[in-house]
């Protein structure tokens, strides 16, 4: 109940703001929250990344070990992502196997750095047909201060950049650094009538559910889109949407580069 | 299935379609006897079939909403609607699509006038081919109708794909497994005009302009599934007023 | 509660009927409804049937693969019945794992396959052992007017008649037709007092769910036999449903024939 | 298990009984504490222990019915029970033994006396041979009296099997594998009387004729049953007699 | 309710006995119930046991199969224990998968057995690193009137020491009895205030489910401990419980020896 | 892993430590922003996660208890937090381990004061090494503190084991694995002074002196992590003084 009127209150303050053009934290419309990386806090995986937008905050871990390949791709590693929105990071979590929302997560991050090609999967081949490496990708949401998407998207790929592959371990050559091709930006809006709010925080997701994430490569190319949410798009809206998250794409990738050079 | 060498040989499609033609769809509605609303429909070798039940009561309670209906939609591949046996019971692909399917009727469904009830949308693939979302989608929405539920408008769904370059309308396998990229819409048409995008994903690799073009052959695309779906309503229509 | 009142009326009326000494659709005592079959319709199993049954509709797909024989049996191939009763199918059915009146119609169904011989499995031998065919019949029901169990034993006899043996996709062999050796048919009755109904409609089992399944084989031997619901069944009506059953089997056995010969 | 080569020689069977000969049977009344009625019972190497309790409130409330208590039957089998170890949980064939036998005890319990509650039987496989499940129903019945529950009266249970194209009772383990059918009874036997068919099940190949000839061994070996079950409740009752 | 009353009315009767020094069944302080071993009762497993304490009762049977070991103890064999609290044998036990309840009961056996070293394991490997002996410990309660746990520790050593390796039936050798190094025996207590009753009946129970169980190997040293309830213990009633039961302990491996050298 | 010869030599341990040394303990109070309380924690290797969530509404309703709140502890590994993946979800092991933890906050959380009500405390263990159940204790305390739930005092959490022959501290991985015994404790600090075991488990082989004198050991360490919970606290109470 008393959940019930904070969030009405905190809808009508976002509205409010919004006609007059504003956001309730003094953000841009296309302006991303702070992001803050840190890579290799998991000394047992391969990789990891944890990852702070805004509050919001993700672990993401990377482990690799020698597998099957599927049979149509017998000379390319495999990467298999999952999520966990365990109830630690959100009083509307609950325990138990993955819910809708968490299976979406897990696969438009998938879609992300698949599509793009972010690894280099034909360089994760250890014997053709038989045996390749099998790269798990495990996004832990710790704290969901709105927009965990777009946080488990960073810290995912951050992860990636972060990971050694551990021939070594399981003497097949010695380790050697994942191979990265590129670095997918996953960019979530909120739709609010006809306006929309990039990286949206909690407290605006209190007006709605309504968002489109805007997944996108290296060259301003787009790899990945998801509606999601029971709402009506209209067409010159998602133009616009577009081509703004491409812009603020772009941003968030210098923003990986530049902290993750620093440690990885 | 091995990739052909191309997809696209002196601008036809290896099913013989040119870029923007639609496979063959076949729609036949009130197939079934228990449900409310049903739709049988083929789409190329896709074979669905859609129910809708209510609204009727919403239990158990807590899932009631006192405001409004709730809406649920259960996408179900039957274990010998693919190549290779897929077990029995819901894996995460179909979770997807139950969940995006699900919000775009939410969209279009009067939910409203329906309070603490549930609208149940069953499909089944019994044959997937590429596309079974969307056919899914369309057999559901003239089973929404069938089942004379109130909604906004008609839900029509359709697919475009990237395929050696080229964009491509109601991709079927080959082009959804080789192709560069496969972007399925969903539209709410009303008043025989297409309003907007209930349901919107990619995959792939395109540039805005390419994702610009493809909405405009998607659309195409549609408003043709549309007459199809409307003809197969008003067909059923005609059936029940001899009858009576 | 509407249902229970509607429910209450249609019992009322099919034992108003009954007393009269007819069925509510004028169908005789031991008549089965309209069989229409249609095979082939799913082209990527290996055999399949869509089989309506008045308007109780029932999908069964056949698939093959080369898989492990049992220890027991290491020349034999192996057949696997499962059922779905789908929530589409009836506002009864729910989603979820197979209940207990989903486990029991398959592994009736499942017995008049396998008591009957139905299947010549000792054909289905690739290497002794080591490889034989593993047969999976999966049924799915569409709609459910009463007697899903009839409708899924015809259905799954009919898949199994169009199935070919897909020997060339996985190496081993030409193709060929599945080899059958007998059409069982199951043959349920509704037990009302002393009098029964073969082949209930759901009308009709608005009565109470108290039926008797027998199962026959082509030489009029029962192959299976399953009481069912909570009652109390008399010797004496007992063996006049099987007199009844065994005659009734056999008229929908040439009736499989005469629509199978057609199409496969 | 390697199949015999005859099952039947010079008439008698593997383990020297005749065609209708039961196995020896052994029945404990009380056999525990915790339970409102119970009974351990041996049929051969079936060791099986059944536990009846209630009538008690039924929870959740949704199961509950307000004209009769809900009977509920669990047939299930200790990991140890056979010889390749089990997975501990029910299989499709538990699930299939649970509702039948719940079935035949539904018709013969004065649920009516009971509205809104539940009666439980669990049976414990501790070692199965064949004939567990009618085992099972034998001792379920005996422990039913033990906790009071009405009934119309006793059900007893035993099989019928088809080998070497005899019809032989109470079918043993290798019986039941290499045999040609198989034929499980419950009768409702009241008065000292078989009045009726509580469950009935059959898988093999048996003519109409064989049929027959299974019921009349059936009701022969079942009635033997019923005096060991009726002995056991009585030495138990005059037990508790001399107790006071 | 009348359950929660009959509670009550125990639990006073219980705590008043307590004040004047006696158990309400005129048991000493730390005296076990009356112990009744039946070995041997499950042909088909390997070993077995049915343990009476006094009216709970417990059957354990030991199944065991070659199989893999364990990637870092190649030559050792494997043990594995599960216990199942079937409804049949408590009001309170709910079908399904194991609760915590059921979990710690198999987990506190386990250690007791595995952390004395009870069964040799290193003479049950067949191959080294690839096929060792895998023995299943199937705890199967059928009557807690108490103290399930102690009963199921007895009867699980009982029914290893029951147990014969079916060498012959697997190909693998002669059959040979398991090689047994200790018997440890476990000790529950349950504590009420400052005062403790070790082996508590359920009736005993009825004043709360504190308890402490310690495991005691066959030179009076301790080889498990398990506080189980939420309560907190007191340090020098601790002490007093530990010496306590290892005095208990030993009688109670002498009474397993007594009854399991006629039979086994 | 590899067993080492020797797991002390000189009287120094693998890392270098003195048996009665604990390893470096880091703690963050107010990790979260979404939980009413929480704690970040770091005990040599083990980064861990706590996050409490109440008194809030207990439901479903079947849950309540009408005279006090009802306390839940989940501990769950991370896939990544171990050597070898592992598979999302409680495996026997975090069962047991909730259940013990869960039972040792129960006797020390004020829930008399919340009837009706549930009190969740959420511990996420991102990286393991031995005693991650004494980690998470130890921050699930500092957790309940920051979310201000009443107390009767701190739980404080630390384990010690038995390796070649001596008792040493707060054991790291190869002590556990390698090591004779392991006995983790958990201690309801009160006043600055220990007051009674919230959680004793132990497998090994110990005599009943070593037990003693493990206890011994498990206090001196307990009052060192108590100190360093309580700076952590009042550093972050401070904080929140000054931004006021």
């Amino acid at each position: 109940m008393t959940e019930d009127i904070l969030s009405e209150v905190k809808k009508d303050y976002v509205l409010s703001k919004l006609r007059e053009g504003e956001r309730i934290d003094g953000r841009k419309f296309d302006e991303f929250r702070k992001v803050e990386i840190k890579t290799g806090l998991i000394e047992k995986a391969e990789g990891s990344a944890l990852v702070k937008l805004g509050n919001t905050q993700v672990v993401v871990g990377v482990k690799m070990q020698p597998g099957e390949p599927f049979p149509d791709t017998p000379d390319k590693g495999v990467i298999i992502v999952n999520a966990e929105l365990v109830p630690l990071a959100s009083p509307t979590f609950e325990p138990g196997p993955p819910d809708e929302n968490s299976v979406e997560l897990a696969r438009v991050v998938d879609r992300g750095i698949r599509e793009s090609e972010a690894v280099d999967l034909s360089k994760l081949c250890i014997e053709e047909g038989k045996k390749v490496w099998i790269i798990f990708v495990d996004i832990h949401a710790l704290d969901d201060d709105g927009n965990l998407l777009d946080a488990s998207a960073i810290a995912s790929i951050c992860a990636l950049l972060d990971a050694k592959v551990p021939a070594s371990r399981f003497g097949v050559g010695e380790d050697f650094k994942l191979p990265i091709n590129d670095i997918p930006v996953s960019v979530t809006s909120l739709i609010i009538g006809e306006k929309f709010l990039i990286d949206p925080s909690r407290d605006e997701m209190s007006v709605g559910d309504k968002t489109i994430t805007i997944s996108v490569g290296r060259n301003d190319e787009v790899v990945a889109i998801q509606k999601s949410g029971d709402y009506l798009l209209n067409e010159s809206l998602f133009e616009e949407v577009l081509e703004k998250s491409i812009v603020a794409g772009r941003k968030i990738r210098e923003e990986i580069l530049r902290q993750c050079s620093k440690t990885c | 299935m091995h990739k052909p060498e191309r997809l696209i040989v002196d601008g036809k499609r290896l099913d013989g379609r040119k870029p923007d033609e639609l496979r063959p769809i076949r729609i036949e509605v009130d197939f079934l006897k228990r449900a409310d609303g049903s739709c049988y429909l083929e789409m190329g070798k896709n074979r669905v079939v859609a129910a809708v039940y209510g609204p009727r009561e919403a239990h158990p309670r807590h899932i009631q909403d006192p405001t409004k209906a709730v809406v649920r939609y259960r996408y179900n591949m039957a274990p010998f609607s693919v190549e290779e046996r897929k077990r029995p019971g819901p894996d995460r692909r179909s979770v997807e699509i139950s969940k995006v399917s699900k919000e775009a009727f939410e969209a279009v469904i009067m939910k409203e006038l329906f309070p603490r009830s549930v609208i149940d949308i069953f499909v089944e693939v019994l044959q997937a081919d590429a596309g079974s979302r969307t056919a899914c989608i369309n057999a559901a929405s003239v089973a929404l109708v069938d089942a004379g539920i109130p909604i906004k408008g008609i839900l029509t769904s359709v697919a475009v794909a990237k395929v050696d370059g080229t964009l491509v309308l109601d991709p079927m396998k080959e082009e959804d497994n080789f192709g560069e990229a496969d972007m399925p819409f969903a539209f709410l048409i009303r008043g025989g005009k297409i309003e907007s995008i209930a349901l919107l994903q990619m995959d792939g690799r395109m540039t805005k302009e390419e994702i610009k073009e493809a909405m405009k052959l998607a659309k195409k695309g549609a408003m043709e599934i549309y007459q199809l779906q409307r003809e197969a309503i008003m067909k059923r229509f005609l059936e029940e007023e001899e009858n009576d």
